[in-house]
Order: C-alpha cells, then structure tokens, then sequence
C-alpha cells in the first residue's frame, strides 16, 4: 500500500480524499494555492505545499508545481480528484515516468476514452449500443449535413474533445449546420486546443444514466448499480439518484452487462463510470466513460456501503478489487444535491462570505463540503460548495428525507442553488419520477 | 508580531467601521494605523515613511515581495517562483551563487530550483544586497517562501 | 500581549458603547485604540432617557414588560403567565372582564386562561389605563405573549 | 397514524423527533423557552409555543404549559425525547387523561421499572439474573450491614429512584455503611422527594452492556443487538458502541433471549433498553430498564438500519412493529462520542457563544447536533451538544473514522469534550476493547 498520497485537488473533493486515506492509514500531503492557505483539505492533511497563486491554470493546473510537491515531499500516489488534472492524460503519463502512482486509469486509457469518437468506435466494434452518428471526426459542414440527413433531424454536433456540456449544440434543421458548424469550432479550438467534431443523432426526452464500474489490474470487473443523472442544466448534473427511478430491472441487467462490456472492451481499470442515454422505448445508447471519480460517488456508496475512493485507491495499489471484508450489497434509496454558489434561478456563480450556516444532520444525512460559516467562496474555483446525500429505504422515504435535509440547510452571505433544490423537491413529476435530461429548462420556465 | 498578524490587524482595521486609530508598540517595534478623513486613503503606513517609488516590479522568474517586519523598511523579500528543491550553489563542492553582504546585479543568478529533475536557475530582477538567504542549501521550497532578503540599491 | 488578545482588546473596544479611546502599556508594549468622531456620537445617542421609575414589579399571575416601541412610552405590557386559550369574558354572551379605555385596580381580574380544562382566572398587579386588549376571544396564547396595553396611574 | 405531535424536550433530540415526523409525514409542534426562542427546534418545527421562563422546572418540566400548548395546538401525541419528563409516570398519566398519546410506555410500566427494587424482583421471578441484593427496601443500617455480609464487599448502596449515576454509592468496608447510609438518605430524599436504599453486590471491572428492545401493543418483541456503554464517568455514558467489542456470540444470544425475557415479564410497550453489568467470568446480571429512547439509540439505527424514533412513533400508533419494508440487519460496527460543552478534564458544564464551528462529515459520520456557529449554550440545560456518530465495515475502521471526525470536529468559544474523546481514541486498551466501566477514572489519572 501507498505511504502517502499527494492530494492534487481542493475543496470537498480534497477532504474526501484525506478522510479515505486517514482511515487506510495513509499519510496525506495537500497542496494549495495561495488563497486557499487556510482551506479545510490543508489544515486536515498532513502536509501542505504552496504550488502557486489563486488562478488554477498556475496552481492546481500546473503539472510541474504538483510532481514537484509530490517529490519534496517523498508522496508515493497522487491523488487527481475529479475536475483539474482528473483526465489529463499528459499528467497520468508525467506521474508514470516520474515513478509516483497516478491513482487512476493509465495515460492510455483517459487519451483513447477522452477522444469521444474514438470511445464511440471501440464501444460499436465491442457490440455495445451506440447512437447513430459518424464514426470519424467531420471534415466539413457538407458531411456534417450529409449524415444528418441519413440519422434523421434533430441531431447534435459535438467537440471530440468536449465535456460537461461544453462544446456541444443540438441542430434542429438543415439550414443551420453550416453556422453551428464554424462556432463551434472555434470554440472547441478555444476551449480544447482542438477542433474536431463529431455528429450524433439527438434523443428526445432521454434520461441519462451512467453505471459505476470498478475494475481492478487482474481484470476483475463489477458494476456497482446506475445513477440517473438527468436533471441537468446544461448538461451540468445538478441532481443524482440510484436506483433510477423508472427503470425495469431487466433493462437495468441489461445496461449494467453493457457497461462491463464496455469496460472490458476500453481495457480499463481503476474507477470510472460507463454513461448512457435511455430513450422512452427502453433503447440505451453509449455516450462515453468518464475516466475519474465522479462528483455524484456518494449515492453508490450509501446503496452499496463500498467506499469507492478507499476501493479506487486500493486497486491503484494493486489490490484485488473488494478484497476483505468489503461485500457489497443494494440497500435502499440514494440521493444528492449539489449545492453551489450560484444564483438560483440564472445559475451565475456567486462568490463572498458565508456569514450563516447550520449544515442538516441526523440519520440518513451525508454531508460532503469543505465549507464553514466565514469561509470566503472564492471566485477562481468551482461553484460546488457541498454535496448534501441522503439515505432512504425507498425513494419516497429518500425524498422527504432530502426535503427536510434542504430545509435545514442554510447558507447566509451567499446565493446558492438550495431555493432551486426545494422546488424540484415539491415537484410533482419529480417526486413520481417522470422525467428527463429536458426536466430543469421546463421547469425553470415554470 | 510577524507580517501575517500585521496584514490580519491591518483588514480588522479596515473592517472595523469604528476604529479611527491603532497603534502596537512591542519592543522597539511599532505599527500606527490611521483612518483618512474621506475614508478613500486607507492605511497612513508603518513608522518611518518609504519612497514607494523604490518598490521593484515582479521579476521575471523569481518574486519580490516587501519586507514589513520591524527593522526592514526598505527591504525586499525575493520569494520562491517555483516548488521544488533549493541550491544555493551550482553544484555540491562548489561557491554558493550569491553569499550574505554581497551585491547581486540586475539578472544575476541567485539559486538553482530542481523541480522535476530540471535544474531551473532563478534570477533576480533588482539591483541589490543579499542581507540574508533565508534557506538552506538542499532544502524544499514551496512556492511563495521567501528565499533572500535584499537591499535595493 | 499576543495577536489574538489584541483582537479580542478591538472587539470589546468597538462594542463598547462608552469608550472612544483606550490605550494599554506594558513593559515596552503598547496598544493604542481610538474611535471615530462620527461613530462615537452615533453611540452616544442611544441612551436617550426615559423614566425607569415607571417600571412596574411581576404581578402575582400576570407578567407586565415595559413597552418598547415608539409613541409607547411609559405604556406597559401585561403578558400572558400561562400557556392556554384566552378569554376575555367569565362566559358566551357574558360582559367582558374589561374594555379599552377602562381603568382597572390592582387585583381586578383582567381575563381568563384556559389550561387542561381549567379556568385560570388572570390578575392585574398595578392600577392603570387599558390601552388596547391584543388578543381576541378564545384565541391560544403562549407563555410571555403580550395581553393588554396598560398605561400605569 | 398521528397527524401532528408535540415535542416536550429540545436540542438535538428535539431535532432527531422532528426528522422522524416529517419523514411520516406528521406535522409538528415544539415548545420552547424564552431563551430558546431562536433555537433549531422551533426553526424546524411548524408550529412553536413558548411554555415559560429559562428554568427546566418553570418551563420544560411544567406538565400543564406542555399539556396546554398540546390542546391550543391540537397535537394528538407528545413525544417526550429523553430526559425531562420522559420517565415521569404522572405525566404519561396526563396525557392519557387528557387524550394525548403519550409516545412511550404506559405509566404503569414507567412507574414500576422507575423503581429499582421492584423492577429487580420482576426480573428476578421472571428468571432473568439479577445481581445479588436485597429484594426489598433497606429499613435500617443494621440491615444493610446484614445484607453486606451475606452478599460480600464490595457492595453498592443506591436510591430506589436515582437513575444516571446519581443516588448511589459503593461502600468498601462495613465501618462504612452508618455514614453513607444516611448521608444517601439525605441526598435521596432532596433529589428524588424518596429516601428509600437497597442494596446490591458490587461487581469489580464489570461492562456496562444494554439491549435495545422494540416491543408493539400486539405483544411482538425484537431486540435490536446490544450497546456497550461501559466509557463513563460518574455513571455519565461519555462513549458507545455496538456490538461490543469482547462479547462472545454466546453470550450476546443468552443475553438478547434475558432482554426479551424481562420485556416480556415487565409487559412493556414502545422502544425501551434493558441494562446489563457484565462480569469477567461471562455473568450477566440485570441492572434496569430505561424506559425512554435512549441518547445513544443512532448507533443501533446505523448497525440495523431501523429508525428508532419513527419505530417508537409507529408503536405508539397502534402498527405492528416493523412492518412493511423495515426489515433489519446487523451491519458494520458504529460507535458515538458525546460532546458535551465541558471542561474535557474536569467534566465542569462550560456555557458561552460558539465562536467558530467545523463539522465533521463524509461517509459513515453522523452528527446529531442543534448547535450552529454563533450559537450561545446555555447554563440552563444539559451539557450535550453534539453527537458525533460513525459506522464502519468493522470496529478497526469505526475507530479510524471517529479519530478522524474528532479531528475535524472544531468549536471555539467554549470548552467541549472533543480533546477527552481524542485522547480515548488513541488509548492503546480502548482500540484492542479491553475495557470496563472503571476505564475512565484511570485513564483520567494517567
């Protein structure tokens, strides 16, 4: 096992990562930028290291700055988090060549699986469902309009290199592609430092569903369950719930063998999640594999009581998957909130001092944040303040546990999404679980 | 009192929509805080008034940074631009770069950074005397530590 | 004297409403704390007098609380002792107790509380004015919820 | 099921109370001091009313303020939490009288288990083991020395109505016994408006074990495994855990079958917890039955994933217990911290304003907690502030979680236990379960 993890990442991430590491008897070494001097990741770690000034691009993204603190001070792993470094496949590769463990899949595994139509191209070949589209990047908007007219209107062209709901417009009709087509472009050119596109046929009402693979070095995979991960706002996830709600089990079993194959077929190990979109008739298609630990981790583990960030590091290590006493099981209901420093209704990130805070509790209640009342939210980072997981026998028992969680949740100082989560929680078609990735811009209008 | 706790004193000063004055005496060491009139000007400074022209620009590699402390107006602190290792010499058995006392030109060599197995030599942006080096030789830096204490001249 | 006391020393210093300079000294230390002009007379301004001799004792069931808000000066609050449903007559259809603009003795009873079946019936401990009677008939009262306005004789 | 009941306690549990109901969907109603005014339990309650002055007597203690805010409200059922007027057999009598469910036994078993002796004469002809002592109540010293000698010293002298560690003594030597005997007398008399002493055998370095039982009207009884409460100071639980750490499968099963046994034989109602000493050879021998929930009832909820209060509330409603999807299982091991505001080497109650608060949180901590940052304790109640809950996969990982959470657990502006419970967590006897209700008093010394 490691001797110490370098944690390359902030907030309630960070102190996910240094709980994990504590309790498997790890030492931890944080590091911060200047701002973040007197940031809850570095005063629980072990160690800190000042890697740079406020903005990411020159701290938390600065490969040099983060294998250096990792070589000063003798850390074993490095520990990406989610967001920053997570699916960088340059960084994957420096920590390999400088011999310290990037706790996560190889360099090859996030390159190949990052290329969005290359992931497409394996998954086809591999037999699992994927969405009509091209398989090669689009060389020109007459391809672009050539393949529409084979999938059929409304499609959407995406950035091979995209993400998170960035770089991605849906096309409706013919006329507009040659427009799109060049913005798009650009802004994949801006955003990505690549240009390339691909074109996919758009589902109407899906639902998103992603499954949480673990997958260890001897080729031993499992799935632990889906997460319904479709109230978004564009694209970004804003609500996660396990089991979905309207899922049959055949097509859950169904879905859960695809994400196996899936994984199988990328040659993949370390944690990682194979995402899909379910269309009305049951139809699942692959979209891609997020290549890191996901935001929305905590639902799973309540279900199936794996620590999966423990797991995940313990198979970094070479470890047999689910080795010891960690059998898992599906309990009950799951869901997260991710709370952010946003304006509620227009979702504008908001930074400044929480002058009040009483954080819910009680049974069934997991709260993830490296928040405290006077903690100042800082304008250079993430928006995410905290993750607010609760624990039901079933659904219903979740969601009122969730509506009394949000109640007592308050936050003063600072606009958050918490007024936002408290609607969808009295919202009829949630709370039957009739809905889709289209849920949040139709009731936003509402 | 070190400069964190004056920067802290400073922004409860600033804060505070009562205080008009403070003043910390501590052993031949001393700081005045004094609210303008207007309010625009915040802070009438430390003792003895500092041509606020002297104040060096960011250099290219390495970071300056002024020296608050008692007994050091007028000084500067050159930080550290990078993580990594400190050397003060261009190899173990060889003269150090620069030693206590000595004056440094503008684009002089100070230390050596090792960070990722590359030896990143660090120059200073100032003319000026070394007054003290603050590391030793082989040691961790972080990023932001103060390495030198230099005289402009 | 260290940082965190000379943070404590600001705090108790800004919310005292009576000191507009302080300065302490200890061998060779020294901190000297003074207000703003403005900020003091702010201060200074809220103690304006009004005449505590007024103030009435706790009645033996009732609790009277000086009123604070404007206009009311000199007014009282008599409260509710119990927990219950106020009433403000012996009975339907009875005379109530006392009406607005009554002028009531020390011992009169003022109204009735209803607690687990029971008539508790409420005295007054001063003679006064009733001002204005805040509860309607047969509404719940908590503990310390205001009754009637009394302007003490 | 209720429709909206009254909460005649506050702070934590006041809160745990009003989860529970909105998870049933019950409305609820608090009642509150003046100074509790502001307080999370009248935040997070419908509806409020103030029943008296600062003073537990004048207000929390004061049946018809508490009977009365139930009639002005409506409440169909008063929950009485723990402590206050939770054992008091009168006021579970009122409520009856006055047609308010009162949620937890009936009077008639409060009044009989409340008194030590007869409860041990119950449990004695029921055939659950007692501790050698007198059946009836001590007329004299000379009896008590009688007693003394049959039973050997070290014996203990006790009040039949003291309770938590208050009203009792342990007597070494027969010269002893006039002087405590009446000096107990005295004390008996002043807390409890009783004087009457019996006596028991007092047994060296015993564990204090105790079995929570679920018992509905339909005469169905559960135990819900069993908490080792023997980290206490002055008979003042400070640390639990269940399972016990050095309980053999055989003994817990002979144990669980006396749990039942006595529920059985004292023909009680509601969530209750029979108490156990547990001596180095394997003998057990009842102590009591505490007739309320129990503060530290969150780590037998986490163990089994039943929710105590909302089981308690159910029974009390009539339901057959555990019906519908509450099945239960023992999983993992989960230990509690009391944090209490007081001095962590002396145990002297500290009030005073939360200056700066950080909570624990992350996977398997729990806390349970009414206080926030800039929240003021108050002289008035009971020191316990916080309880801090974890649950892990096996005693090694609960340990490491709750060293953890103690380490995040950060108050300033008071003294609080979080320093005692750290240093526990690092005794080397602690973690290999090597303990007995004398643990405290020697770590103390050391």
């Amino acid at each position: 096992m490691f001797q110490k993890i370098l944690i390359a990442n902030r907030g309630e991430i960070a102190l996910r990562i240094i709980r994990a590491c504590r309790e498997l008897g790890i030492k931890t070494v944080s590091v911060h930028s200047t701002v973040d001097e007197n940031s809850p990741h570095v005063r629980f770690s072990d160690e800190s290291v000042c890697i740079g000034p406020p903005e990411s691009h020159l701290s938390y993204l600065q490969i040099p700055a983060i294998i250096s603190a990792a070589e000063i001070t003798g850390a074993d792993a490095i520990h990406p988090g989610y967001g920053f470094l997570s699916e960088n496949p340059h960084f994957a590769e420096i920590c390999h060549s400088c011999k310290i463990k990037f706790i996560g899949p190889t360099s090859e595994n996030i390159r190949i699986l990052g290329n969005k139509a290359k992931a497409k191209e394996i998954m086809k070949a591999a037999g699992v469902p994927v969405i009509p589209g091209t398989e090669d990047q689009l060389d020109s908007p007459e391809t672009a309009k050539k393949m529409a007219r084979e999938i059929g209107y409304p499609v959407i062209i995406k950035s091979c290199f995209g993400g998170g709901g960035r770089g991605m417009r849906i096309v409706e009709k013919e006329e507009k592609i040659e427009a799109i087509f060049s913005s798009l472009q650009k802004e994949a050119f801006n955003s990505f430092g690549e240009s390339n596109l691909y074109i996919e046929k758009y589902l109407q009402k899906p639902k998103h569903i992603e499954f949480q693979i673990l997958a260890d070095t001897e080729g031993n995979i499992i799935h632990l369950g889906e997460r319904d991960c479709s109230i978004q706002r564009r694209h970004q996830k804003l609500i996660e719930e396990t089991p979905a709600a309207q899922l049959s089990d055949s097509l859950r079993k169904k879905m859960g063998e695809a994400a196996i194959q899936a994984t199988k077929a990328a040659n993949y190990t370390s944690a990682g999640t194979v995402e899909f979109l379910v269309d009305s008739k049951g139809g699942f298609y692959f979209i891609e594999v997020n290549t890191r630990i996901q935001v929305e981790h905590p639902i799973t583990e309540l279900v199936t009581g794996i620590d999966l960030i423990k797991e995940q590091i313990k198979i970094a290590a070479g470890h047999k998957l689910l080795s010891g006493k960690d059998n898992f099981r599906f309990e009950g209901h799951s869901i997260e909130c991710r709370i952010n420093a946003e304006d509620p209704k227009k979702f504008i990130p908001c930074s400044g001092k929480i002058t009040a805070l009483n954080l819910p509790g009680g049974p069934g209640v997991r709260v993830d944040t490296a928040i405290y009342c006077d903690y100042t939210v800082l304008p250079y980072y993430d928006s995410l303040i905290a993750k607010l997981i609760v624990h039901g026998k079933d659904r219903e028992e979740a969601i009122r546990k969730m509506d009394q969680a949000l109640h007592e949740f308050q936050v003063e100082g600072i606009k958050t999404t918490i007024p936002f989560h408290r609607k969808v929680f009295k919202n009829k078609n949630f709370i039957k679980g009739e809905f889709h990735t289209d849920f949040v811009d139709s009731f936003l209008q509402h | 009192m070190n400069f964190k706790e004056i920067k802290k004193l400073i922004s409860i000063f600033e804060d505070s929509k009562i205080l008009s004055e403070l003043e910390v005496e501590e052993s031949g060491f001393k700081v005045r805080l004094k609210k303008s009139a207007h309010e625009t000007e915040v802070i009438q400074t430390t003792p003895s008034a500092q041509p606020s022209s002297s104040k060096p620009s960011h250099t290219a590699v390495g970071k300056t940074e002024e020296a608050h402390e008692a007994g050091m107006e007028g000084l500067i602190k050159f930080e550290s631009p990078i993580v990594g290792t400190f050397y003060h010499a261009p190899g173990t058995n060889k003269k150090p770069f620069v030693k206590e006392g000595e004056i440094v030109q503008k684009g002089q060599i100070l230390c050596i950074i090792e960070a990722m197995k590359i030896m990143n030599e660090v120059e200073v942006d100032i003319k000026g005397r070394i007054i003290r080096v603050y590391v030793e030789d082989g040691t961790p830096v972080e990023f932001g530590q103060p390495l030198f204490l230099i005289e402009p001249l």
